[in-house]
């Protein structure tokens, strides 16, 4: 007997759609209000969602706490990598404008990249937040301290 | 007709406010901000039709599903008093305590 | 008092927001509860937002996204600023509750007067023991 | 390349380095890392500082775009000679840290702890680079929310160190938005952030009191890191709860950190005739900084804690430093300057002999110090001369500092402030003098096995000793650098492209 | 309100509130971005942060001791200073105000012909002022390592058993 059988469902089916979301909001970030922090946060509470409701310990399984923080760790890296690139193609640090034959497709592929590693970062790190958080709820908490 | 639609959405924005403030019961608070945000929302969509620029409705998109989120965390709070738990379970004690006076 | 009177719309959001502002520095100051504080920390720091927001926007300007129906733009720098400032903002509010978790495992409360009773305990006891 | 590149890789390399040691497997791993890249910056900043010599000011423009449009690091004699301090100070605490981070710091938690330690570094050194107001409080946030995490990490050992963490937490957070408001308020005024930009738009306009106002948040929003004397609170818990390689690292340069912004506010941004002749803000720098001397060396007499002496003595030092700065003559500031370096060199070495007591005995308090001089002979005489230094005693560099400080209050007319200098020294010699009495004179507890510190932590104690020692005795080459600094913080509009000229 | 309530419970859902209207003013000052923003990290993941740390904590709050004579001092003086400063600055939306034809056009100028893409906030963001970005991203970086390394072992049994005495 399961329940909250609704709300499972629900979830279930929210969470495809916010991740979809998320992806539409950082590469439409150009175009429209949004952009890697924006979507790195959606894409990071579609997760929070499913560790709400189906429990840390299966957010754990499909999200794990150390590739998490790698993840983490590799978005700021490739930031900072596309700013050596700008170095390494003879411009200044984050210099985009080379990273293609065109200054102007330069800037997008420079653009894109830096709004991926921002998005990867914040989500990763939002859910690292969300797991540390989380994994502490060992304590009852009383009716009297509410 | 857009500004009218403005100023009930504000003023049921309001009243929903009142209930926040008032409410006796958790329930009625989580209901009030619940429905806040849903105004919110609406505020939004209608205002970005009011000055011409309807692609803003991503943000009321966004809105709705972090609302829906921040709900369910809410209530889940409510409920179980900690967030780990999964929802396949029964709730700790099956009733909200009752509000004290604050 | 015309003059004063559109003066007072002119800047009635800067206003506001002080308002807002000194509400959450109160909080931080006078709350014992170090989540409370946090919430008021939040809260001045938001109220700080909106005064950049208000600096930005142009009368009859939109959004600054170029569609090529539109014209007058608000001022988009203090939208990027304000964007890193969120930022900073919920960094500082994540380590500042991870903190006030450990200070609630060791000290089994967050009220600053009991921590502040606990500590002078401590020396006292150490006093003692030299 | 590396050449043209150096002002950018001098911050970025030790950034870059920060995410690379989450994917150290072994804190071993993470440590050679963080040293290499310390040890770049420390070679990095020294070619930057004769560059900046050579050139005037050195210019990187990030992205490519220019200065006020895009975000430009913007080097003179003044920044890269508190690089030099900066990279100088964590070198030494990274060689330092080899031995004495194990003890404190748990062997999973290592690899993340030189991420924070990497990330508080860059982060100074962003802020002392920067040419571009709000990037500095970017970097100014990076660095201070690394700190708190490593304040906190002291908690292994003594919970008080979460809370100072959290205390240190509220302050620095309302300092950075009073920093953001300030900012708010003169760019509404000017328009830019560029601080060189800003300073060429500022010098028409005066009596305008958004200027006034920006510019009192963003003083009071630096003087709360900086810790000056009303707004010191957080430091003694913070200093005295972190581990020792923190407190070294954060003695040794935040402050000073701090204290460069401060001095790029009042002389670049705002160029000297708005803080010192429409506000004449030396008035009121001059009480705050004599009452700091006074009351911080009073309340460090009665301390039984060493760390908790140390840490209010850094605070009686910033009172120094304000003196410098309220004389508002190219004296006294270069005297904060002299000042700035000298005590980073012995504050941090005094702090690292500390932590060499407390991985032998566990323990800072003075008790904790009774007969030490017999059985850590070598971190003891660093110890003493280190707090000779402070008192000011000749043949030390803290003599030097108080000499250019006495001058310049003499070269004001202001007699009862030179005295008044010298009298604080007095009281740093009852303080310094009880430690020191108890390490030499009062016999050691007796079944007490305390032996010498290893040689990897003497090593970078000692080469800040010597150097505190051949400094003093040779006190030109500081003097001419610190000269040359203060001449650059000076002329605000020196080597500014013409588009951007008053 | 929020400054009243001694169970922080409603003031988690309150501050929730607040974020998101505020978001909603940021929309109809021309914000959207910060107010995506806003919504997202001020409603969703602050919300859920907050409520963790109090099922954690507990949530009744002690009621205030002390004198209020300080922070209301504190107040009024930042109060003042505030007002005093902001009584010079330009009149909202004032489009002739030193912000906004001092380096704007160039920014929303060169959005088109140097960039080409149609945000002038990413743009600006990722582009003009990408330092500032990596920064940001930074900060984000820092606070998660921190959080990590402060929260990432289970609940510290030696804390609880000694209360913190020095080893």
């Amino acid at each position: 007997m399961k329940h909250h059988l609704i709300l499972l469902m629900a979830a279930k089916l929210m969470i495809p759609p916010i991740l979809l979301f998320a992806l539409y909001v950082q590469f439409h970030g150009d175009y429209g209000p949004g952009g890697g922090f924006q979507a790195g946060v959606i894409f990071a509470s579609a997760f929070i969602l499913y560790g709400l409701v189906f429990g840390l310990d299966e957010l754990r399984r499909v999200a794990p706490l150390s590739a998490v923080t790698k993840l983490m760790a590799a978005g700021w890296g490739l930031y900072i990598g596309v700013g050596y690139a700008g170095v390494a193609t003879g411009g200044m640090f984050l210099d985009y404008g080379r990273l293609s034959s065109d200054p102007i497709a330069g800037q997008h592929t420079g653009i894109f990249l830096v709004e991926l590693g921002v998005g990867m970062a914040v989500a990763s790190t939002m859910l690292a937040i969300y797991q540390c958080f989380a994994a502490h709820q060992s304590r009852e908490l009383t009716d009297d301290e509410w | 007709m857009l500004a009218a639609g403005v100023i009930s959405v504000l003023g049921a924005m309001v009243l929903a406010l009142v209930r926040l403030f008032l409410g006796p019961s958790t329930y009625d608070r989580v209901l009030a901000v619940n429905m806040f945000g849903t105004k919110v929302i609406l505020l939004i969509a209608i205002f970005g039709f009011l000055t011409g620029r309807p692609d803003f409705l991503d943000i009321a998109l966004a809105y709705a599903m972090i609302n829906f989120i921040s709900t369910i965390a809410i209530l889940k709070f409510a409920g179980y008093y900690k967030i780990t738990e999964p929802m396949t379970r029964p709730p700790a004690s099956s009733t909200i305590p009752a509000r004290r006076p604050g | 008092m015309v003059n004063a009177f559109t003066s007072s719309i002119g800047h009635f959001n800067y206003w506001a927001s002080v308002l807002l502002m000194t509400s959450g520095i109160y909080i931080v100051l006078s709350r014992g509860n170090l989540i409370k504080k946090i919430i008021g920390l939040n809260l001045f720091q938001v109220s700080v937002f909106m005064l950049f927001i208000s600096m930005g926007k142009v009368t009859g300007g939109t959004a600054p996204i170029l569609t090529g129906r539109h014209e007058i733009f608000s001022n988009p720098l203090p939208h990027v600023l304000i964007l890193t400032a969120i930022v900073v903002g919920v960094a500082t509010t994540a380590i500042g509750l991870a903190l006030v978790v450990r200070i609630k495992y060791a000290y089994g409360t967050i009220e600053e007067d009991e921590i502040l009773a606990l500590d002078l305990a401590r020396e006292q006891m150490d006093a003692r023991a030299q | 390349m590396i050449r043209q590149h150096l002002a950018i890789l001098q911050v970025m390399l030790p950034m870059l380095c920060a995410p690379l040691c989450v994917f150290a497997r072994r804190p071993v791993i993470a440590w050679l890392i963080a040293t290499a890249a310390t040890l770049f910056a420390l070679a990095g900043s020294f070619i930057l500082f004769a560059q900046a010599l050579n050139a005037g000011v050195i210019s990187y423009h990030l992205g490519g775009w220019a200065p006020p449009w895009g975000i430009e690091f913007r080097l003179d004699a003044a920044n890269s000679f508190v690089l030099i301090i900066v990279s100088l100070v964590g070198a030494v605490c990274m060689i330092y840290g080899r031995d004495s981070i194990p003890r404190e710091i748990k062997s999973s938690d290592q690899p993340l702890f030189y991420t924070m330690m990497m990330l508080c570094f860059s982060g100074m050194l962003g802020v002392t680079s920067t040419g571009d107001a709000f990037n500095l409080f970017v970097f100014l946030e990076i660095f201070s929310l690394s700190s708190y995490v490593l304040v906190a990490m002291g908690a292994g050992s003594d919970r008080r160190a979460l809370t100072a963490a959290f205390t240190y937490l509220l302050l620095g957070t309302i300092g950075a938005t009073f920093f953001v408001i300030g900012l708010g308020f003169i760019y509404v005024l000017t328009g830019t952030l560029n601080m060189a930009d800003i300073a060429v738009r500022i010098a028409g306009m005066s009596g305008s009191g958004t200027l006034h106002v920006g510019f009192a948040f963003i003083i009071v929003g630096i003087g709360l890191k900086l810790a000056i004397f009303p707004l010191h609170l957080w430091l003694p818990n913070a200093y005295t709860h972190a581990p020792s390689v923190v407190t070294a690292l954060l003695a040794g340069t935040s402050t000073k950190v701090a204290l460069y912004a401060l001095l790029r506010m009042l002389y670049t941004v705002f160029s000297p005739d708005l803080p010192f002749e429409a506000l004449i803000l030396h008035y009121l720098f001059l009480p705050l900084g004599l009452t700091a001397v006074f009351v911080a060396s009073i309340i460090a007499l009665f301390q039984s804690d060493v760390k908790r002496l140390l840490a209010w003595s850094s605070i009686a030092q910033s009172g120094y430093f304000l003196l410098g700065v309220s004389f508002a003559n190219i004296g006294g500031l270069t005297a904060t300057l002299v000042h700035m370096f000298n005590h980073a060199i012995m504050k941090s070495s005094l702090f690292l002999a500390v932590g060499c007591v407390v991985y032998r005995t566990g323990s800072c308090s003075v008790a904790s110090f009774r007969g030490l001089g017999q059985k850590m002979p070598w971190t003891m005489s660093a110890f003493v001369i280190g707090g000779l230094s402070m008192i000011g005693v000749p043949a030390t560099v803290g003599f030097v500092s108080k000499w250019y400080l006495v001058l310049a209050a003499l070269e004001r007319g202001w007699w009862p402030v030179a005295f008044a200098i010298v009298a604080g020294s007095l009281l740093a010699l009852f303080y310094f003098g009880r430690v020191i009495e108890a390490a030499y004179l009062q016999p050691s507890p007796e079944n007490s096995a305390v032996t010498e510190a290893p040689v990897s932590m003497l090593a970078p104690l000692w080469a800040l000793t010597i150097s505190c020692l051949a400094l003093g005795i040779n006190s030109e080459l500081t003097v001419s650098t610190a000269r040359a600094a203060a001449e650059a913080l000076l002329a605000p509009h020196a080597g500014l492209p013409a588009h951007m000229g008053p | 309100m929020i400054i009243r309530i001694q169970n922080l419970f409603p003031v988690v859902m309150l501050s929730g509130a607040f974020s998101l209207l505020s978001a909603a003013l940021f929309v109809s000052m021309d914000a959207v971005d910060v107010a995506f923003t806003e919504a997202a990290v001020g409603a969703g993941i602050a919300t859920v942060l907050y409520l963790s740390a109090i099922s954690l904590t507990g949530a009744i709050e002690k009621p205030p001791s002390g004198s209020r004579a300080i922070p209301l001092l504190v107040m009024t003086g930042l109060a003042a200073m505030l007002l005093y400063g902001t009584a010079d600055m330009p009149a909202y939306g004032d489009a002739n105000a030193p912000a906004h034809i001092h380096l704007m056009p160039e920014y929303i100028t060169g959005t088109r012909t140097q960039i080409g893409i149609p945000n002038i906030v990413s743009s600006i963001l990722a582009s003009y002022r990408g330092f500032d970005t990596l920064g940001e991203t930074g900060v984000i970086f820092t606070a998660g390592a921190g959080v990590l390394l402060l929260l990432r072992r289970g609940r510290p049994r030696r804390e609880l058993a000694n209360q913190g005495g020095n080893e």
